[in-house]
């Protein structure tokens, strides 16, 4: 944790004061959520992956509160924090990583495959750039019903250079689908560099050969990555085609629980911690005092509840039952 | 009662499909334009107008994971791959998307989605434009695989595909377009999981599907000349599999061929012969034979190409060594 | 003799690749800086230098395929597909350019290629993680498939995969990399096409590959146990295919039961079986029965996936309704 | 044809008479191969698809005349016009449309794959798309082996829009590979005209985003397209890494032999058959009294000789022997 830097009250402040606390909220409530889900993988209650998206947050608490609740959402494997933006019962989330009945999926998906179509919250995909054609699809589908909801596709650096990430620009921008292209560039695809296996400088560039207007923003902002998807959600929402958002972010912990993180400079992950999005925003927050010390507690002390609360939920529930097993491979004629 | 071809019955199902669901939308490489590959969807542009017939770019692998999520955000697309060759480009999308994601996601999502390709070979397209892969799908858990062989069964199954909550795979073969068959004007579909007995016969059975159907037809016909009643059983669907049909007829003749297009080492011919070995073992007078592409790539040489793909001798000739 | 694990054995056929041949490189997604996902090439990068270990993009396809060319332009690729699930994003390049080089070209080009991938389930991966997929390989003329079950077949099919001038797929087993077994110190290997009685027995012969081989081989020992003596054949490579061994076994034998991890419906058991019942019919006493995964996607929750892979219960069941 | 332009003869010739001579034979071969290619499709002699390379003759011979005899070259299933302009057996290649045992691949590859190791003429390849990472493979090779020779990879318009166009370039361009990479885009994938499939505006500039240099030339002009690659050639045989070049040209005939083309306009068509590319270079030479009269009957003659000798050769080729089915299935070890 940094020293905190007094800070000018705005004048007024850029968000009312309870979204402002929901975004500190539900970064919270991720961090605390992967904290401890990490901490029962390691006691063998999640099995499999488990690749957590601590440091990133900032990313999807304020990309998710730019939607609309009609909008899609998929994304990869890395996505507890996008359920939880999305406010996914972190009870079933937490099942489903434990592989019970109650989960998420029913305990079939696990943590790469979350799902909840109450919440047009249309997946997490674990082969890398597979989402980016299921986005198109889905952007196809609400352009063709003249439905007024848009899609928004997270993908992570290593899925640029897919040759699906090429296919679905390039059908976005020819259909003018509504979907906005959200890369969450963490400068590392498992313990591979960026720039040492992608060409392209500035990635958010690329979509532009399409046609596709980009943005690169701060990840490490919840504020900025709010605004900025914001706008680029307008614009789509308005029919004028894709958007590219490209976030500047990092992962604090390794690629998932098996890795010890070798291949990076110790230096660079102190400079990324040291811009914790979640310190940043309370500081800030702080500085406008908006978040009293009390306030600060309470939140934590509710968000303490519900991650043991989810825990809890998931212990007690049952696994699924055998019949399961063949459940759900084909869909039943309505 | 009409006699229609088989490029014929597809094209009217398609077209009713259109006619009756607004939601219903094809897409693929130049099946607008162009009027497709094989002429199934000539004139559909013009009828249809292109929100409903798209051509796409050549990027398979987008235009079927497009397919994917577009039925699941509630539309009812047919996807063209061109050839099932190409189908290789998008195989991720259909084996890792469309068959498991009803699955991963517990059931709520759907993806009731018709993927159409052209399978087999036979027109001199020589090894990588002469595969037929339609067996892979039918391994995969999750898929439905429809195989007609006659211009009555691909109307009816591409009917059924349309009732189908989940994705098909509606593989087509290219020498069987001109095929003309009877086809009733009436409404019908052929439910998925039903294999049908095409020629009834008493002394053996050939197990088979997709073109190698009419090829063993015509076996059963030179067999019958010879006194050899052959009862010739097509699957119609890989999966479902409806094995209960041919096991029943082996039962009865005592003895089975198994015949398909695809390279013998690996095919679907194996899972076949193996069930009904399984399933009526005290009823064979013999084992189950094989007739099989042979294990090669697809030569482009007339000679040679004709030496690959399974013939009507090759049928003859098995089931007289069984006898 | 000394005793290493599978995981050991492969590092040291690779590294002897290395050392011996400076055309030998690796390619793959982070097996350079990372290690490898399985850790087979662990600390490689430090001691051969970026040139020979090349990390690559995640572009499975143009890895692969770059992997076809160097092979064709005279260097000794080994491209890692981090998992077969992962080899569909490639599988057109597999299929339509690896396999099919050497014979489209009429023999002027070679591709001395070896895929190294990783098959299976058991690791709660879920469903497009954990598949096995080597027998669609084992489907293709023009490749040919290792599937090694032991530290020794591992190191000595690897060693014999770099003699070959035609491309392999080298399949391993994520929970076999920590198997110990003796492998000799000297120089060997394993040539393809030479299946291996792993237990020899007199009542019930089990044909299997990969991990199965070591469930099977549990099985026979509980079998054992209650006085059935199973022979255990290890087809070590799917292609080419020794049937003969295992058929040879079965005549001694009179039972089959054949095993393997991948969904039953059209996976490579069927072939097994079907050549079995073909080529030993008068020497069966029962049906060749199969063990193999269920047809379903892989689900995550540990008790439904135990469910879904064969295990040891499985295939003594399986005997015993034989016997 | 058009009306003969009187042209001014230049102080100097842009290239050896010997050379042009060569660039106008070449072009004919390829025309008079085809047509011929073409009749004997209509008697039957020839099976399979057959892809008209009629009208992009410049295409292949200008850029193939800049590559010296140790470079690869892969390309796609029209490739008729490259085999020969690579100074390929023409009784060979006519023989392997015919499908005999003389042919270049046995009879075994057909009109789609035509090889010829002896010239590093590596391959047809019929799948779109599916030769770039093969090209990205040869030149790793010759970068690996410290050989002094690049990669052409040939491919079209709708091969672009294939992910493998996307990964071949990435890979290229951070591995630093010698390849030319080599777009002939001639206005359609089969019936579909490329602007209505593809995003990207010029599409030779999507290859900046990879760092990797480009150029737009005209296709229907044997001496630009000559002049450019071998610029190009030079750039990349000298280790600055691969160069994309694009050419426009036209296709006179349908996308095969069973296409009757109604997709395009006839106004397009004769827009583009006005500047036939050996009319044109005809016209040139002829202006600059380089071909006389007597000198192009020459080169008809030779040119309808070598091609009335590849149908006899074909014709009088045996198949294939049986045995060649299962042969060259798997390389011997040596
Ligand atoms: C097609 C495919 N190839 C390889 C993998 C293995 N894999 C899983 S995650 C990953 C790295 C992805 O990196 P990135 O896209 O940057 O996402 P991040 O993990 O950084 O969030 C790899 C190589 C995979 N899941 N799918
Ligand atoms: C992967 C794949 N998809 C589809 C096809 C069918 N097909 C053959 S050629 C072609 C059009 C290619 O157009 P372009 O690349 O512009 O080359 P051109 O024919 O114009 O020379 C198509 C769609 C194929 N061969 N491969
Ligand atoms: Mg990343
Ligand atoms: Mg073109």
């Amino acid at each position: 944790m940094q020293a905190r830097q007094p800070q000018q009250r705005p004048e007024t402040l850029p968000l009312p004061k309870e979204q402002l606390m929901e975004f500190y909220t539900h970064m919270l409530l991720i961090r605390r959520f992967e904290e401890m889900a990490a901490q029962m993988y390691a006691r063998g209650r999640i099995g499999g992956f488990l690749h957590l998206y601590i440091g990133e947050e900032a990313v999807a608490v304020g990309s998710i509160a730019a939607l609309e609740t009609q909008d899609y959402i998929v994304t990869h494997y890395r996505e507890h924090g996008h359920a939880l933006a999305r406010s996914m019962d972190p009870n079933r989330i937490m099942a489903e990583l434990f592989g019970k009945a109650t989960g998420t999926s029913g305990g079939k998906g696990g943590s790469m495959h979350l799902f909840d179509a109450s919440r047009s919250f249309l997946g997490g995909y674990a082969i890398v750039g597979g989402m980016m054609p299921i986005a198109t699809g889905l952007g196809l589908a609400s352009s063709y019903l003249g439905e007024d909801r848009i899609t928004l596709c997270y993908f992570g650096d290593g899925a640029v250079n897919q040759g699906e990430f090429h296919e679905a620009l390039n059908l976005a921008a020819i259909w003018n689908l509504p979907v906005l292209f959200f890369l969450e560039n963490n400068g590392y695809g498992m313990g591979t560099r960026v720039d040492r296996v992608c060409a392209v400088d500035e990635i958010h560039t690329h979509a532009n050969i399409y046609g596709i207007p980009s943005r690169k923003i701060d990840g490490m902002d919840v504020l900025t990555v709010y605004e900025a998807t914001k706008e680029a959600v307008e614009q789509v929402r308005s029919g004028k085609g894709p958007f590219f958002l490209e976030a500047l972010t990092y992962r604090f912990r390794g690629h998932s629980m098996a890795d010890p993180v070798e291949y990076r400079q110790r230096a660079e992950e102190e400079q990324w911690k040291a811009r914790d999005p979640i310190d940043a925003f309370r500081t800030k927050l702080e500085g406008w005092g908006v978040l009293t010390e009390q306030e600060r507690e309470a939140v934590e002390g509710r968000v303490d509840d519900i991650v043991d609360e989810a825990v809890r939920f998931a212990e007690d529930s049952p696994t699924p039952p055998p019949e399961a097993l063949a459940q759900h491979l084909y869909a039943e004629k309505e | 009662m009409a006699e229609i071809t088989y490029r014929e019955a597809i094209r009217q199902a398609l077209r009713e499909a259109l006619l009756a669901d607004e939601r219903v939308f094809l897409m693929g490489e130049d099946i607008g334009a162009y009027g497709g590959a094989y002429a199934v969807t000539k004139g559909f542009l013009a009828e249809f107008g292109e929100e409903r017939i798209k051509d796409t770019p050549i990027s398979e692998s987008v235009i079927v994971g497009s397919g994917v999520g577009a039925a699941m955000g509630g539309i009812r697309p047919v996807v063209e791959i061109m050839t099932i060759n190409f189908s290789l480009l998008a195989i991720d999308q259909i084996v890792n998307n469309a068959a498991k994601l009803h699955y991963m996601s517990g059931g709520q999502v759907k993806v009731p989605l018709i993927i159409r390709t052209v399978s087999g070979g036979g027109n001199q397209l020589a090894a990588s434009h002469s595969q037929s892969l339609e067996h892979w799908f039918a391994n995969v858990p999750g898929l439905k695989v429809a195989v007609p062989a006659s211009p009555y069964d691909a109307k009816g199954l591409l009917r059924a595909a349309f009732q189908e909550p989940n994705p098909v795979i509606f593989v087509e073969h290219s020498l069987l377009y001109g095929l003309r068959g009877e086809v009733p004007d009436g409404d019908y579909s052929v439910p998925f999981g039903q294999a049908d007995i095409k020629r009834p016969g008493k002394d053996v059975t050939i197990i088979t599907y997709l073109r190698m159907v009419q090829v063993a037809l015509q076996a059963a016909q030179q067999l019958a000349e010879e006194g050899v009643e052959a009862e010739v059983v097509d699957l119609r669907t890989l999966r479902p599999l409806d094995i209960e049909t041919p096991v029943n007829s082996v039962k009865k003749t005592n003895r089975a061929v198994v015949v398909e297009e695809t390279w013998r080492t690996g095919g679907f011919g194996g899972e076949i012969a193996s069930e009904i070995q399984e399933k009526a073992f005290d009823y064979l007078d013999a084992p189950v034979a094989r007739v099989a592409g042979k294990d090669v790539s697809m030569p482009y040489a007339r000679n040679l190409e004709l030496m690959a793909i399974p013939n009507q001798q090759d049928i003859v000739n098995a089931v007289k060594a069984l006898i």
